[in-house]
């Protein structure tokens, strides 16, 4: 079957993702962060740790870098030799790009990571291997290994806390990768009500944990593919297109003023992640 | 998301609803990763324990949403946690609060895990040498009656956090049945004394502060979207200021001698002299040049030249200030606890909100709150000076039994002011709490709570963010451990010892909340629905909203008994000045027994699970300090060693250490970790309000010798991008921001 | 009618080359040099060949088939696989690609070769063998051994016929 | 004592050689003791591992692979020059590899047995390795045939039962020697069975030929793609300091380098352990020699390249990398890479010291220690300075188990080329004697010609 | 030599054939497949037979998911509240004082959840939903209910205490996935009123103008 599946369907497994015409219907999950708005309170961060099972390594372990916060916010300095950073820090939220052409999912020997057909690079933990080969070839670093047991030998759930784990979420065990999923549990549960309804599922009735918590409503999360959905009026707003690696408002004389960007664009992984630039009072 | 259709579900008897928060079996809810080691699942053995009865809404595995409120703080925040077969696994904003709209923050993220924290007191314990020996609650009300048995009122006394609401009311009856006064209200980081600047500069002790309406908001160490009153909401509003009210992004300038988060996010971030603030503030009227009368003659000798002198900051600086506020209006001052930790720190604040009166900015980003139509229910806010007061008590050996509840000021009282020996001379002490923190250590008679998760209970914020709001506090699960009490239930039980009759109609607190709410359904916005439904609706929506009038704001204070002292010479002996910093996560310390929040990096300097000493890295090259150095800070209360980190955003004369660590009790995850800067700071007081002055405390830095590699998410790359385009940033004047499309919130 | 083995061991090539040369042109009743004689020699000495006549080698067919059996195999298997049920969709990159399947192909086509390669030469080689009638382990020390079978009525002749090139040692199959 | 450069009696081969696989010298079982206790201590640092997590090798969510994948990569490298020595060479009819081959393409062998143990060690869930392999399957799921890592084992396998099966074919004549000359016991009924009844005829011998010809064919090609799919790892990735055109080369150049190198190492060991001076002798350590200069220099000049190319390319990151090897934590051992693989290689331009054993012996383990750092320093800084600076990582450090399974490695390599060094001839005794008899044969010729009186062939 | 051509040209036959088998293995027929799961011992052993077995039987043909209410709405189908029980059991009096339903009433009288015994698990990284499932066959292609439930639960009306019957492997749920089950009616309107979309290939249109397809391939819908 398999074969004449092959030859029946070759131009589809034929089809180069996303280069070919429109990859994804009827959903592309992606996001957009407004950095003018981050900031940098680790809201998102602790919601994440409570979404999706996520371990505290431990003083110790954190100390050999075993940290395991899925979504970790940076903090960068302005590189201009002032003695005082007098125009503040900038916050930047990482987490997994759900990259379009993402380097990671190639890589994975047992295809522990693939795309779904919403445009999320999923990551099947009971699949695993741990070879980290998928972390090697991430640009962002923004995989995360399971180096110990947590839920057993680590104990990272003593008694009652273990109560609160969401039953949603697999509890990895050692030699697990693991990374931001852009909470497909949640995105599961909208697609089941929406086929219940029959329809598809609408903009605003998924969020993410980080957009949830986000106080100040910085994390835009939603389905491209829908015309009417606030992520993608942003994208467009922005000028920004997913399967570009340079976008055409970047390319035109005196450069843009538009915010959108992507990071590492030029690599070419085509990452569903859209920030938009902090804004600096040129006045002060 | 958010299945707000279950909510509505909630009609059905209160007993009922108790009991469908019973935990559902939940052993195949344990999700695991079977792999080697860890046994698979499929043995058939497990078990599925079914409800015995059960209501229509409770299906396994589809979650249903209760409404709450979150006490991790105490900003108020409604919640609605996540309940799924009878276990809350996760809080969520509650939309209908105007406080914080659907939002939380990282602190509020984690009452999950006050909740199921592992080392909860789960026995009232009775002091037996230097164990704590489980005794039934019969016995200990028994006991507290004993000890009570003769003791005048006077010679009670009854330490608190901040509280509110019901819980409020009931503990002033208690206290009242004794005629005892001595209620301390503590809180160790609050907002005291600009509290009391307010009420003098604007009539109010909190108003409403529209950071959304201003176009320039300057603040002077106010950290409004860190630790700051209510950083949800103000961050909120810090979004809406940054889209602009008509596409004019909001500008934020930052005046501060240590970076906070809010600095960290200004437009302008300008490093000033410890404790110079009020300086800069009446430099900023003068230059303005607006100001008339008294005001006038009170900055007249503010020129530029020395108030640059003075603030250390440029008058080319002052000018750009001065010219951004007269552009743009209407703006919005904001005091904060960077300008208030100083003996002057008073009149810090009053000059600070004096430059508000002088933009006109009063009415209009400065607004009054609404009024809480019922006093007896408005929160009791705390402040150092209730401390100070009871230490000299139990100095003098006023008190012979003393209650502690939501304090631990063992563990965030000044260490010259003996807190801890001065606490031993009470005759007995009772210790409500959750946790064995350091007052409860202390205590002789431990009485475990419920978490604010399991307990009954109201809230009335301080801030109000619109109008006036009582905030709901009900059970979002059954409770975990069978010997806790809700702190209202153990009142109530105290009280029916007292006053039998009055109160022997109230089985449990949840009977007296329901009937107090109830008799009040009018005043509440009942209007004439049945009591039942009212109440119904009330839980489901978490919050109570009040019709009630704003208070009157005054905005006239004028210049008057304003003096601000010249900025103190340079101690030869303890030449830095020490800056107690709040975290937005750990605060005074109380919630530092969350794993999540030890390690959640502190946004700056993103180190975890421990202390550290913030050292300008001028200030450190000059006593050779690198990063990682073990350094002892040495003031004339004490010292503790500390790691260094070198942070540009300190005033080189300035070392910060963050408080809320350093705990040696309290539970696995915070004893032991980092430092208590509370046990070094100067008894240093304001001179107006008697406020302890954080700021004041003056400290030398050594080196140790050894040294540590800091635990931290920063990689050697320090906050570097290395010429790569990651954080990326524009000049204002670049971007059109009207032509976007952003969504807040 | 009976055949009977003889085995004669020389001490060189050249003695042996000689033996096989007359071997091959005398005309002994019962005894065909083409079939009834085996050159036993502990090192491979391709001048044995020459003297022996032209006889052809099979085993490169093998190796062409398994190389191509190997690489078509693994083309159409792994393409196969990639196009069943759970199609593995890889971001950037089409379901069932080229340069991957190609350097697959390419091992795959390598390992065919040599394991069918293998199998060839023990066919054609008839390996595993049964032991001869007559062996003698000095053939695999230094010795060239020529092992012949012919007619009882032949075999005297073919014992002189070594004995006058010196043959060293010549061994007789027991009689039946 | 007569060497096989002169004409020494195959009878004598034969019992030299034979001697070799009975009555261990002391010697022998000291190096056998050493190496099972080295594989003790690796096994010990496996059975923690697994039990423990990866976490135990110190690597972190930045530097997510280690010496283990440096160390396979550097046991695969060593692999390769038993299939310079056995392939090549036996193309090109250089006949002074053979009394050297034999062990060399054990070496090959063991050094994959090595390599693969790697890969199972560096995976965090090694129990689910069956999950990698490409067999029908229940859950009707197969492996991602784009992962380079699944060339990998691919390549490897190919390789690993390719080279098994060519050494073997090539051993089936020295077995049936064994079978002839040994005493009854388990080993000759060992030998009757492996040898298949090999007798030396006319037709055994002619298949015999053709079919290692071919197989010598296969291998060359075979044994470029492992090593380039080796390099695939890392040059199909989009890291920097890995991103590498030239990568593929420079791996097989440096494959062949180490394995040339540890050639010498075990060449000087065989001779003195097992008393092979008249087989191992000068004269061919001295070709080896001249091979592993020549292939230094080689190996050298790709290097260069490859700093050259990143040097002149347009791409910072990689540069960063670069200039992070030569100055950051890991410099030390970058400089002593290039100074092992290409100064180092200089000594033995000198004549006097292309048969200077002790000279020798030192500076192949030198070499092979420039080999192993420059595996090194291919995994580790790229992980430590990479595309996004939050997550660099400068102060990584191997810890003890890592560095135990490094190490007990070497012992378990050691140990089964004792194991085989006693089991099967190490030295093949049919080709030594085609070597004796080709090299009499061209001597005869040239008494003939020059009228010199001559002896046949053979000590007889 | 013929002995060896023959062995080769067997093993040539058995790595062909097996390499076909793996590239074109038809999906084994495991729906069909008994994989008798271990007997389990339960609290009460609750006649299902007898519940909801034929008439004929002696059964009382109640749907499952009277008391499995849950399965239609939510992941799992879970086991009614003792509640449910009572409520009919309390006016049955002819089976009152029969053992297993004192046990019963024992458990209601002393409010006790009964700790009833998983009989179909699935690893905890698997998120099956039976939601799904039932709206699926039940709702939209309207196979009767017993037999949607038996795909899966097996021949559970002829049980008295329930007993895996079916393997419940991947394998097992793909060979089901990978048929081609109609989505929509004939001349393409959506059976159902569902929105169906599909990942990789385009359905087949058969001569009736049904669409079919097949379930989800995607391994984020069923592992978590």
């Amino acid at each position: 079957m398999s074969v004449s599946n092959l030859l029946e369907n070759w131009s589809d497994f034929r089809h180069t993702h996303p280069v070919d015409d429109v990859p994804h219907n009827p959903y592309k999950w992606a996001m957009s962060i407004d950095l003018d708005a981050c900031s940098g309170c680790n809201a998102c961060s602790v919601a994440c740790y409570a979404e999706n099972n996520l371990p505290v390594v431990g003083k110790d372990k954190y100390a050999h870098g075993y940290a395991m916060h899925w979504m970790r916010i940076e903090r960068y300095w302005d590189e201009d030799g002032r003695d005082f950073p007098d125009q503040g820090a900038q916050f930047l939220p990482m987490m997994c790009q759900q990259c379009e052409a993402a380097p990671c999912e190639t890589v994975c020997p047992v295809g522990a990571t693939n795309h779904t057909p919403d445009g999320i690079n999923s990551q099947i933990y009971n699949r695993c291997i741990g070879s980290r080969y998928c972390e090697a070839n991430c640009p962002y670093k923004v995989r995360y290994f399971n180096w110990y047991d947590y839920p057993t030998t680590d104990n990272v759930w003593p008694a009652e806390m273990n109560q609160q784990l969401n039953p949603d979420v697999t509890v990895r065990g050692k030699g697990v990768m693991e990374k931001c999923t852009f909470c497909i549990q949640r995105v599961t549960v909208a697609k089941n009500n929406a086929k219940n309804e029959g329809r598809l599922v609408h903009d605003g009735e998924v969020w993410t944990a980080c957009q949830q918590a986000c106080p100040t409503g910085a994390i835009t999360f939603g389905n491209l593919v829908d015309p009417e959905s606030k992520v993608h009026k942003q994208w467009q707003a922005q000028q920004v297109e997913l399967a570009k690696d340079a976008q055409t408002k970047d390319k035109e004389e005196g450069g843009s003023e538009l915010r959108g960007y992507r990071i590492f664009e030029e690599l070419r992984p085509y990452p569903s992640v859209m920030y938009l630039e902090r804004v600096r009072e040129s006045a002060v | 998301m958010m299945n707000s259709g279950s909510v509505k579900h909630l009609a059905g008897h209160p007993f009922d609803r108790r009991d469908f928060l019973k935990v559902l079996g939940w052993g195949g809810a344990a999700v695991a990763l079977s792999g080697c080691g860890n046994g698979s699942v499929e043995d058939g053995k497990e078990t599925v324990v079914s409800y015995v009865e059960t209501n229509d809404y409770m299906i396994p595995s589809i979650s249903v949403y209760f409404n709450s409120t979150c006490a991790q703080c105490d900003a108020g925040c409604s919640i609605t946690g996540r309940i799924r077969e009878g276990r809350v696994l996760k809080l969520e904003g509650n939309p209908n609060s105007a406080i914080n709209r659907g939002k939380t923050c990282g602190l509020g993220q984690a009452g999950v895990q006050h909740h199921y924290n592992p080392d909860r007191v789960r026995e009232p314990l009775l002091r037996n040498g230097d164990q704590g020996e489980a005794i039934t609650w019969e016995k200990a009300y028994a006991l507290i009656a004993e000890k009570l048995n003769g003791v005048s009122g006077e010679e009670i006394a009854f330490l608190t956090g901040g509280v509110s609401g019901h819980l409020k009311v009931l503990l002033g009856n208690y206290l009242d049945s004794f005629g005892s006064k001595n209620h301390f209200v503590y809180e160790a980081v609050g907002p005291a004394v600009l509290r009391a600047a307010n009420k003098k500069s604007y009539g109010v002790e909190m108003p409403r502060f529209n950071i959304n309406k201003a176009k320039v908001v300057l603040s002077f160490g106010a950290d409004f979207l860190g630790a700051w009153i209510s950083p949800v909401h103000f961050s909120q509003q810090y979004a809406q200021f940054r889209k602009g009210v008509d596409g004019q992004r909001g500008v934020l300038v930052q005046i501060e001698s240590k970076m906070t988060l809010t600095g960290a996010n200004a437009d302008r971030w300008l490093v000033v002299r410890p404790g110079t603030e009020g300086i800069l503030a009446l430099g900023i009227i003068n230059a303005l040049g607006t100001a008339t009368g008294d005001i006038a003659a009170a900055v007249k000798g503010y020129d530029k030249a020395r108030v640059s002198k003075d603030t250390g900051v440029s008058a080319e600086q002052i000018d750009k200030i001065v010219a951004l506020l007269k552009e743009r209006t209407p703006s919005l001052v904001l005091a904060g606890s960077a300008a208030e930790g100083y003996a002057h720190g008073s009149q810090n604040a009053a000059a600070i909100n004096l430059l508000n009166q002088v933009l006109g900015n009063v009415g209009k980003t400065v607004e009054a709150a609404a009024v809480v139509p019922f006093p007896q229910m408005a929160p009791a806010t705390g402040n150092t000076f209730a401390l100070k007061t009871l230490n000299d008590g139990l100095n003098a050996g006023k008190y012979k039994v003393l209650f502690s509840y939501a304090a631990n000021p063992v563990f965030t009282a000044p260490g010259a002011m003996k807190f801890k020996d001065n606490l031993a001379k009470a005759g007995f002490k009772v210790a409500f709490t959750h946790y064995l923190d350091e007052t409860a250590m202390q205590a002789d008679l431990v009485l475990p709570l419920d978490s604010a998760l399991e307990d009954w209970g109201t809230q009335v914020p301080e801030y109000m963010a619109e109008g006036a709001q009582i905030n709901i506090q009900q059970p979002l699960m059954e409770k975990l451990h069978a010997n806790t009490r809700g702190m209202g239930d153990i009142l109530l039980a105290l009280i029916k010892l007292r006053r039998a009759d009055d109160y022997k109609k109230y089985d449990d607190y949840y009977a007296y909340l329901r009937a107090a709410v109830l008799q009040n359904k009018g005043a509440l916005g009942g209007g004439v629905a049945d009591d039942d439904t009212f109440w119904n609706e009330t839980l489901s929506k978490g919050i109570i909203k009040l019709a009630s009038a704003a208070h009157a704001l005054s905005g006239k204070a004028g210049a008057a008994g304003l003096s601000l002292p010249a900025p103190s010479a340079i101690d030869a002996q303890y030449p830095l000045q020490l800056i107690p910093s709040v975290n937005a996560s750990l605060r005074d310390g109380r919630n530092t027994n969350q794993p999540w929040l030890q390690e959640s990096p502190d946004p700056l300097t993103t180190i975890v699970w421990d202390s550290w000493v913030e050292i300008h890295p001028r200030k450190a090259a000059e006593l050779g300090i690198v990063e990682g150095d073990i350094v002892e800070v040495t003031g004339k209360n004490g010292s503790i060693k500390v790691q260094a980190y070198l942070f540009p955003g300190i005033h080189p004369d300035a070392i910060s250490i963050p408080l809320g660590r350093g705990h040696e009790a309290l539970g696995r995850y915070a004893k032991g970790y980092g430092v208590n800067p509370f046990q070094i700071l100067d008894m240093v007081f304001d001179k107006e309000t008697g406020e302890l002055a954080l700021h004041e405390t003056r400290v030398k830095v050594s080196k140790t010798g050894s040294r540590v590699i800091v635990v931290k998410d920063e990689g050697p790359a320090g906050g570097s991008q290395m010429g790569k385009k990651i954080a990326a940033r524009l000049p204002s004047d670049k971007v059109k921001l009207s032509e976007e499309v952003y969504y807040v919130g | 009618m009976s055949k009977r083995h003889l085995l004669a061991l020389f001490s060189n090539f050249d003695e042996a080359e000689a033996v096989v040369r007359e071997l091959r042109s005398v005309r002994i009743k019962g005894f065909d040099a083409d079939k009834d004689m085996i050159v036993k020699s502990p090192i491979e000495h391709p001048e044995v060949e020459e003297f022996l006549g032209d006889k052809p080698v099979y085993v490169q067919w093998f190796t062409l088939g398994g190389a191509l059996t190997g690489g078509l195999l693994a083309f159409f298997l792994i393409s196969g696989s990639q196009a069943n049920f759970f199609s593995q969709v890889k971001g950037g990159k089409p379901i069932v690609p080229f340069p991957p399947n190609f350097v697959l192909t390419y091992e795959m086509f390598i390992l065919g070769g040599v394991y069918i390669s293998i199998l060839g030469f023990l066919i054609c080689a008839g390996l595993p063998a049964s032991r001869s009638p007559l062996y003698s382990a000095k053939v695999s020390e230094d010795q060239v051994g020529i092992l012949v079978q012919a007619d009882e009525a032949a075999s005297s002749t073919l014992k002189s016929i070594f004995i006058k090139h010196q043959a060293l040692e010549i061994q007789e199959e027991a009689g039946k | 004592m007569k060497d096989i450069s002169e004409d020494i009696a195959w009878a004598k081969i034969n019992t030299d050689v034979l001697k070799s696989l009975e009555n261990p010298r002391k010697l022998y079982w000291v190096i056998l003791l050493i190496a099972i206790a080295m594989v003790g201590v690796a096994a010990g640092c496996e059975v923690y591992q697994y039990n423990t997590g990866m976490g135990v090798s110190n690597k972190n969510n930045t530097h997510v692979w280690g010496l283990y994948i440096a160390t396979f990569i550097f046991w695969i490298g060593m692999s390769h020059s038993g299939t310079l020595l056995s392939a090549i060479l036996h193309l090109m009819h250089a006949d002074w590899r053979k009394p050297i081959y034999r062990f060399a393409e054990a070496m090959t062998t063991f050094s994959l047995m090595t390599a693969g143990l790697f890969v199972a060690v560096h995976l965090g869930r090694v129990w689910q390795i069956y999950y990698a392999l490409p067999y029908p399957n229940g859950r009707q799921v197969w492996p991602n045939f784009q992962s380079p890592l699944l060339w990998d084992a691919m390549a490897i396998f190919t390789y690993l039962s390719s080279s098994i099966l060519f050494l073997y074919v090539g051993m089936i004549p020295d077995l049936a020697i064994c079978r002839d000359h040994l005493h009854p016991g388990w080993r000759k009924t060992l030998y009757t069975a492996l040898s298949l009844g090999w007798e030396g005829t006319d037709r055994q011998w002619r298949n015999f030929r053709v079919t290692y010809l071919t197989i010598a064919c296969f291998l060359i090609p075979l044994a470029v793609s492992v090593h380039s799919i080796v390099a695939s790892d890392f040059a199909m990735s989009q890291q920097p300091g890995w991103h590498i055109t030239s990568f593929p080369p420079y791996f097989v150049a440096g494959a062949l380098y180490s394995g040339c190198a540890a050639i010498i190492t075990l060449f000087i060991i065989l001779r003195y352990v097992f008393k092979f001076e008249e087989y191992m002798t000068l004269p061919i350590l001295k070709k080896i020699v001249r091979l592993t200069f020549a292939i230094a220099m080689v190996w050298t000049y790709l290097n260069l390249i490859e700093y050259a190319s990143v040097w002149y390319g347009h791409d910072q990151a990689s540069k960063d990398v670069l200039i992070q090897k030569a100055t950051g934590v890991y410099a030390p051992f970058w400089w002593m890479m290039n100074f092992c693989g290409s100064i180092v290689p200089l000594i033995l331009f000198f004549k006097r010291f292309q048969t200077h054993i002790p000279v020798l012996f030192a500076v192949s383990l030198l070499l092979n220690m420039g080999m192993w750092l420059e595996r090194w320093m291919i995994v580790a800084p790229t992980f430590s300075h990479g595309y996004y600076p939050w997550t660099w990582d400068h102060d990584q450090w191997p810890s003890l188990v890592q560095w135990g399974m490094v190490f007990g490695s070497f012992g378990w390599f050691t140990l089964l080329f004792m194991v085989f060094c006693k089991v099967f001839p190490s030295v093949s005794m049919y080709e030594v004697k085609e070597m004796v008899y080709h090299r009499s044969q061209a001597t005869k010729k040239l008494e003939v010609t020059g009228n010199l009186a001559a002896a046949g062939k053979g000590a007889h | 030599m013929q002995r060896f051509l023959r062995l080769s040209v067997l093993l040539l036959g058995l790595f062909a054939a097996a390499s076909s088998y793996a590239a074109d293995a038809p999906p084994p027929a495991l729906t069909t497949e008994d994989d008798l799961g271990p007997a389990i011992e339960q609290p009460i052993e609750f006649p299902h037979f007898r519940h909801a077995g034929d008439a004929d039987k002696g059964g009382m043909q109640i749907n499952c998911m009277y008391c499995h209410t849950y399965a239609r709405r939510s992941l799992v189908a879970g086991i009614p509240p003792i509640q449910k029980c009572i409520g009919c059991h309390q006016s049955i009096e002819s089976v009152r004082e029969t053992p297993r339903i004192k046990k019963l009433f024992e458990y209601w009288d002393a409010k006790k959840a009964i700790p009833w015994k998983k009989v179909h698990d699935l690893p905890d990284y698997v998120r099956f939903s039976h939601e799904r499932h039932i709206k699926r066959f039940i709702f939209q292609l309207n196979r009767p209910v017993q037999e949607v439930c038996g795909y899966c639960h097996g021949n559970v009306k002829e049980m008295t205490v329930a007993r895996r019957s079916k393997l419940l492997s991947m394998g097992w749920c793909v060979s089901c996935h990978q048929q081609d089950h109609p989505v929509t009616d004939e001349g393409g309107t959506p059976i159902g009123n569902q929105a169906y979309w599909y990942s990789m290939h385009k359905p087949p249109v058969d001569a009736s103008g049904i669409i079919k397809a097949k379930g989800p391939n995607d391994c984020s819908v069923c592992h978590k």
